[in-house]
């Protein structure tokens, strides 16, 4: 029998019309339509319980309360701690984003020598060599750590020097530094009583201070109310985010802030405004009118709007003393809601400038911004968690990223009050680290390692019996049975805060009316940011929508 | 008791940080793709930043965060969506995109009139490793399906798993919170029952300073803004762009 | 006669197709895995007098379900052989020793985007494990996870029975399944209330 | 070669003169190759997903959806003049009646594929099927234009089946004959398919309530471009019809279908041109009135933003709508052949501006009052797509025209010229 073509046909028709009453092709369909909707390549999280820990943020020294949300051992989500006594529940766009930067493409994952792959025994043998041929500079952007405290000591054994690069806050203060003694990290300004607020440049709305200190005074006080009582005046030559929400926004020619504040200090020497008579500026008001682009009369409103509601104070971007001697001229320092002294004072440090003159090798901690490049022949430690691009460095060291190391919480800049905070190792790592400290002790073991010196903090914490503890609920520290107590709480997050220091203690008087300095302005929290690369979803601001421009620094 | 969630939101407090954006997408496991553009980008809430038109001195900005605003009434992309992959859940009315129903027609795209939702143009993708920072709770979302605000649904479903567990009924409204509006450093994004008449957020909304965007349409959003700037109110009421000078740049 | 020879044909074509759709077509959609350990419930149940799922299959206090027990649970009993069957030593030496995991394929896993809450259906809704599970925790012999080739789905889901239309009671997992259940006590869940 | 063409020559119709084998590849040619890139663009699409598209998140629909429209209607030739043969008994069209179904199937089949490649997801499409939303206008067109696909290759397989090489198989020309019995019945059922999805196409955009640009009201559930698409369907597919024979006339240099034919069809499309002209015109104007300004818009606005002046809406109006039905209506503008194509060719273009302006411009204007207007450039993989499309008609209507009897004069004799209306 032989087949046909008809046969064929016939047996083709059969099994289509057979195949209809199978599964085949329903069960493709079904199969093919699921398979689309968990295709293999898409990472699916894992199913693994949440567990919420407090903690906080030491990405930069403001070291904001986080409540962290862990699953598997891993950070999954960041969000700000609402009990948090100076930080209110705030966080900077990054710091949400920032349980992502751990696995961060630039992430330094191993010892690098000059562009080489090398290794931390190489990197000791070439640190130990090096600092006992010559003076070791250990630069650090986050004093008040016990990690600062192993820096400090290594650097007084070894004739080395320690220098502390200060943020745009802590150089605000910098003249009160010079004029009164007191070093710029035992300086704050008393926000919560201040009520005219005249920000030259500050993005006090942008990330300035400890972002929800200054957002949630300014969202009480301000936002959206009738009668504010904090009234923020921004002098600033562009719209920014902060002079879009300020009370008054006052648009000024690029660079004659200083100009402004001088002109400022005339009129309320001259018009009697102020009782005090320091030295008088040389500018006269038309002066001041003409570099500013203002009226001769708008300067003398201000002047008089600046007195009208005390307490005033006036902040500048940067280090600006003639802003400073306006704070001077206004009684702002050491006054209630002006610039106050904090109740410990620490010891001032050698502020860090690029250049360094002799030195045998520079370490630079992982706190310091990546753009800090000092100018030296000496062989560059430089500790970083995340690789910023180009450098001179001869050496990268990978640090600790974000929750990795157990590392203390002082004082964030500017603050009117001593807070002490613990940031607990909380995700687990899955390469060799080394924080600066843990590298300087393993070299000389005779130093103090951070964890003993966050025990020995503690044990002096309770010795006190000072302040409070912010635990959600507020414990004062003399009701603290055992320092074990006081370090289950701080390991869980909890913030101790110190007393207020009564207002006073604070003198200050102009022999001169200070010169101008040269202009420099800030950013938000674009410059404050230390680490050197931003979390991806940081695209979402700049790249993603219209919200921000996109920082000059940005490694895809 | 089913409940009606909503936000009103202070622009008078809003300095456009872009803290919400970001916890947002954290919290919903929004991926942030090199290739991704602002028309392109997956962005579930989006700040706008509008100004009033002047130059100068004159000139003033403000910011508007805009996402779904799970609209009530004839909600547009629900009646649109040809195999009911939109819908607006009975107890809680949450407008609810499920992007495993979704083939990606876009036609809710199109029905939208605040530009709330997005295209998966590409498949999401994370640096290594960065994948075991997603958030347990929200599934991943694959390429060529719609997404946008489902209100932290994963934070709800948390909620009410917490109150079965407990023995309760009802969640405790303290254990929902969408990112957004916990993420906001001043306090301008507030979430609560609009359904509750002793909701402090659901008298906020009947305010008389309260207002919708695109309210004539008829579409009862449950989005309200508020602000007492005179510009920001008339721009934002104002149905008709004929500024061309608005830049939201 | 040529009309009869076409008849032929096509009942020929329909017979192999039905022969490939519905014996060959399964056993080719699906593999068959072995589970790491001969688990039995019932020896569980009987012996160490286990008496409820919950013991092991934990419901935590935030109403997370914990479902399979971690390591250390089996290990509480297991630290050392218990017997000397194979399945004892698979677990005790492979897993035990080694502190790790056993990577328990699970039989009623449901995909990322399905959001199930043990602690309503246990707690509030008062269901009994067996209304989804069956009996497994009376079954005496362990079946071989069947996972489909196109979709990574276990068998479990759609159930054994490829035209759904003769199934057991219990099987069967799919969407429909759950709105058949939700429609039969009168919960209305919506999308949101079980897809994440 | 030789061989080839013999091959070639069994399959050509008996008695029918067609070009020899090698001129027939030659034209093929550019075709083909404009498939092929359409076709690996399309597979891009597919494989690497709608980002090889310039498509983004506001502009969501694009060319596309446009082609998609602009087919569809143009595709209405093919129901509606089985309707006039089959139902209304206007017999003397029958001529045309094969290109309507080869021209109707060619549109059909390539909006289906082009909206196949469209969705992001297309494994899942068939969700819509399983769980249809029954209040969405998408729903109603995939149903119904899946359900005339299927009518219309029935009604194409007859066709096919008369090839004469085919037609040898006798079981096959049995089915044929059957089915051929059926032709008026898939008619009814096209007629009243096609009613539908042509509408729903129209409510696709009517229904929007957040775009006031598209937005309107109507009857009962259906909003007035509903009744405006099946108008403006009606009134194009038979000019379209007029500009494929025409063109199929000018290429082969043959006399396919007498000319009172053409000039029937013309008079049709006139006279439903006029009643949508008259009818868009109301709907118009009660839309710039009432229902614009009810949801709060100010509709001059929506005609500020260049290069979408109001010059558009007199173009689609009176240009390319008013005109060619006052050059189709009467007989003596209609007898000259030039202006009978011209009109024809004016009438389909008004149609497709008007789903280009009811697509395009409806996503590119600002909904919020701090929206930009939004312009989109598509990228080539949807160009090519487009042309993909083209070229499957033009090749697919060859071949039809190759090796089917298209054109083959009826038996049963013409019935006399139908006069007065």
């Amino acid at each position: 029998m032989k087949l046909t073509r008809r046969d064929l046909l016939a047996w083709s028709a059969g099994a289509a019309a057979g195949l209809i009453v199978t599964p085949i092709p329903w069960k493709i369909l079904d199969d093919t339509s699921i398979w689309s909707q968990n295709w293999p390549w898409i990472p699916q999280p894992a199913r693994v319980p949440v567990e919420i820990r407090q903690s906080h943020c030491t990405l930069c020294p403001k070291g904001c309360g986080l409540r962290v949300r862990m699953a598997a051992g891993w950070a999954v989500g960041v969000a700000g701690m609402k009990t948090h006594p100076t930080s209110h529940g705030a966080l900077c766009p990054l710091g949400f984003g920032a349980h992502q930067l751990n696995w961060h493409p630039q992430r330094l994952r191993e010892v690098r020598h000059r562009g080489n792959a090398s290794s931390w025994n190489e990197a000791h043998a070439a640190f130990a060599r090096a600092s006992s041929e010559g003076p070791v500079v250990i630069i650090d952007g986050y004093p008040g750590r016990a990690a600062s405290s192993v820096y400090e000591s290594f650097a007084e054994k070894n004739h080395g020097e320690y220098r502390v690069f200060r943020g745009t806050e802590l150089r605000s203060l910098n003249p009160y530094e010079s004029w009164t003694g007191v070093p710029v990290t035992s300086l704050g300004y008393d926000l919560e009583n201040t009520q005219t607020l005249i920000s030259f440049g500050a993005p006090l709305l942008d990330g300035w201070g400890t972002p929800g200190y200054v957002t949630r005074l300014w969202s009480e006080k301000s936002g959206g109310v009738d009668d504010p009582q904090l009234r923020i005046i921004q002098i600033e030559p562009s719209l920014s985010r902060t002079a879009a929400r300020a009370r008054q926004w006052l648009r000024i020619h690029e660079g004659s802030e200083s100009a402004l504040a001088s002109g400022l200090a005339r009129v309320l020497m001259e018009q009697n405004l102020v009782p005090a008579h320091p030295p008088i500026p040389a500018i006269t008001i038309s002066d001041a009118a003409a570099r500013t682009g203002w009226s001769e009369d708008a300067i003398q409103e201000l002047a008089r709007t600046l007195v009208s509601r005390p307490p005033a104070l006036a902040i500048a971007a940067n280090e600006n003393p003639t802003v400073a001697a306006l704070n001077v001229l206004l009684g702002s320092v050491g006054a209630r809601g002006g610039i106050v002294r904090k109740e410990k004072i620490s010891h001032a440090y050698v502020s860090a400038s690029a250049a360094i003159s002799t030195a045998r090798a520079v370490l630079i901690d992982s706190s310091v911004p990546w753009d800090f490049a000092p100018q030296t022949d000496a062989e560059i430690f430089r500790f970083a968690a995340w690789n910023g691009g180009p450098t001179k460095a001869d050496w990268l060291l990978p640090a600790p990223g974000f929750l990795e190391e157990l590392t203390d919480v002082p004082t964030a800049p500017a603050l009117p009050v001593e807070t002490y905070a613990v940031a607990p190792a909380l995700v687990k790592t899955t390469f060799e680290l080394q924080s600066a400290a843990q590298f300087l002790v393993g070299i000389d073991s005779s130093l103090t390692p951070p964890e003993k010196t966050i025990h020995d903090r503690c044990a002096d914490l309770f010795k006190n019996r000072s302040g409070t503890l912010h635990a959600p609920e507020s414990i004062a520290i003399a009701k603290i049975e055992s320092v074990q107590q006081l370090k289950e709480q701080l390991w869980k997050g909890a913030v101790w805060v110190g007393e207020a220091s009564p207002p006073g203690g604070l003198k200050c008087e102009l022999k001169e009316w200070p010169p101008e300095p040269i202009p420099a302005t800030a950013a938000g929290w674009a410059d404050s940011w230390q680490a050197p690369v931003l979390p991806p979803l940081a695209s979402k601001l700049y790249i993603e929508s219209n919200l921000r421009d996109a920082p000059e620094r940005r490694n895809a | 008791m089913s409940a009606r969630y909503g936000m009103v939101i202070d622009l008078d407090r809003c300095t456009g940080c872009g803290s919400c954006m970001i916890a947002c997408a954290s919290e919903n496991n929004v991926p942030s793709l090199p290739q991704a553009t602002a028309r392109t980008g997956l962005t579930p809430l989006l700040v706008r930043k509008v100004s009033n038109g002047e130059d100068g001195e004159r000139r003033r900005a403000a910011f508007i965060p805009i996402m779904c605003a799970h609209c009530e009434h004839d909600t547009p992309c629900v009646k649109v969506c040809p195999q009911q992959a939109v819908e607006v859940d009975k107890a809680t009315g949450i407008v609810m995109q499920m992007p495993q129903r979704c083939l990606g027609c876009r036609y809710c795209m199109t029905a939208c009139p605040y530009h709330a939702r997005y295209f998966n143009w590409w498949d999401p993708a994370w640096p290594k490793g960065m994948e075991k920072s997603l958030n347990p709770g929200v599934a991943v979302r694959m390429r060529g399906v719609v997404e946008k605000c489902n209100l932290c649904h994963a934070r709800l479903h948390a909620a009410e798993e917490k109150a079965a567990a407990a023995g309760k009924r009802e969640i405790d409204p303290a254990d929902y919170e969408p990112a957004c509006a916990e993420a906001c450093p001043t306090g301008a994004i507030r979430f609560g029952n609009l359904a509750d008449p002793d909701d402090p957020v659901s008298k906020e909304a009947r305010s008389p300073e309260a207002f919708r965007l695109l309210a004539e349409l008829g579409t009862e959003p449950k989005l309200y803004y508020k602000s007492k700037e005179a510009w920001v109110r008339a721009l934002a009421e104002s149905n008709s762009a004929r500024n061309s000078e608005v830049q939201h740049g | 006669m040529r009309t009869g020879r076409i008849a032929i044909a096509f009942t020929v074509g329909v017979l192999v197709a039905l022969v490939l759709g519905w014996v060959v077509f399964p056993r080719v959609l699906y593999v068959k895995k072995n589970q790491p350990v001969d688990f039995l419930h019932k020896t569980h149940a009987d012996k160490s007098g286990i008496a409820d799922c919950s013991e092991c299959h934990v419901i935590r206090d935030d109403g997370t379900f914990a479902g399979l027990p971690p390591m250390e649970k089996c290990a509480a009993c297991h630290a050392d052989k218990i017997g000397d069957s194979k399945a004892e030593a698979i677990l005790v030496n492979n897993y035990i020793k080694t502190s790790e995991e056993t990577p328990w394929l699970v039989y009623s896993q449901q995909p990322a985007n399905v959001w199930f809450s043990h602690a309503i259906h246990v707690k509030r809704a008062n269901l009994a494990c067996s209304e989804c599970h069956s009996n497994y925790g009376e079954s005496d012999q362990i079946r071989p996870y069947e996972v489909n080739r196109i979709s990574g789905y276990s068998r479990d889901i759609w159930g054994h029975s490829m035209s759904r239309l003769r199934r057991a009671p219990h099987e069967g997992m799919k969407m429909s399944d759950c709105e058949n259940c939700h429609q039969k006590h009168g919960v209305e869940a919506g999308c949101l209330g079980c897809h994440e | 070669m030789a061989s080839s063409t013999l091959m070639d020559a069994r399959w050509i119709a008996r008695g029918e003169e067609r070009a020899p084998l090698s001129r027939f590849l030659l034209w093929l040619a550019p075709w083909i190759v404009l498939l092929a890139i359409g076709v690996y663009a399309a597979g891009l699409c597919l494989y690497y997903g709608l980002n090889q598209t310039n498509m983004d998140n506001r502009f969501a629909f694009g060319l596309w959806i446009f082609l998609d429209l602009g087919i569809i209607a143009l595709g209405a030739g093919a129901f509606f003049t089985g309707f006039l043969v089959y139902i209304l008994g206007r017999t003397e069209l029958k001529p045309i009646l094969n290109t309507a179904v080869v021209v109707g199937f060619i549109c059909y089949s390539g909006a289906v594929s082009i909206l196949m490649i469209d969705v992001g997801q297309p494994l899942r499409a068939w969700f819509t099927f399983w769980h249809p939303n029954t209040h969405s206008m998408l729903t109603e067109v995939t149903f119904c234009i899946s359900c005339y696909l299927l009518v219309l290759s029935l009604e194409y397989i007859p066709l096919l089946l008369r090839n004469r090489q085919l037609k040898q198989l006798p079981s096959f020309f049995v089915f044929e004959h059957q089915l051929h019995k059926l032709v008026p019945v898939l008619a009814a059922v096209g007629t009243l398919l096609s009613f539908f999805h042509q509408g729903s196409l129209g409510g696709l955009y009517g229904v929007l309530r957040g775009r006031p640009f598209a937005f309107r009201t109507g009857f009962l559930i259906w909003p007035s471009t509903f009744f405006l698409f099946i108008l403006s369907a009606i009134a194009s597919g038979p000019s379209f019809l007029i500009l494929i024979t025409a063109t199929v006339e000018k290429v082969t240099g043959k006399k396919l279908v007498a000319d009172r034919v053409f000039r029937r069809l013309g008079y049709i499309s006139g006279l439903l041109l006029a009643l949508y002209v008259a009818a868009k015109s109301i709907d118009t104007l009660v839309w710039l009135n009432f229902t614009s300004r009810s949801e709060g818009f100010a509709p001059w606005q929506f005609y500020s933003h260049k290069p979408f002046g109001t010059p558009i809406l007199f173009a689609e109006i009176v240009v390319l709508g008013l005109l060619p039905a006052c050059l189709l209506i009467p007989e003596t503008t209609r007898r000259r052949r030039w202006i009978l194509l011209c009109a024809a060719a004016m009438a389909c273009s008004g149609v497709l501006l008007n789903r280009f302006v009811l697509t395009v411009q409806t996503l590119a204007l600002p909904t919020l009052p701090f929206d930009d207007f939004l312009q989109y450039r598509p990228s080539w993989q949807e160009i090519a797509s487009f042309g993909g499309v083209i070229a499957y008609g033009v090749i697919l209507y060859s071949l039809s025209y190759r090796y089917l009897p298209l054109f083959a004069a009826p038996k049963e004799g013409d019935p006399p010229h139908v006069s007065g209306h």
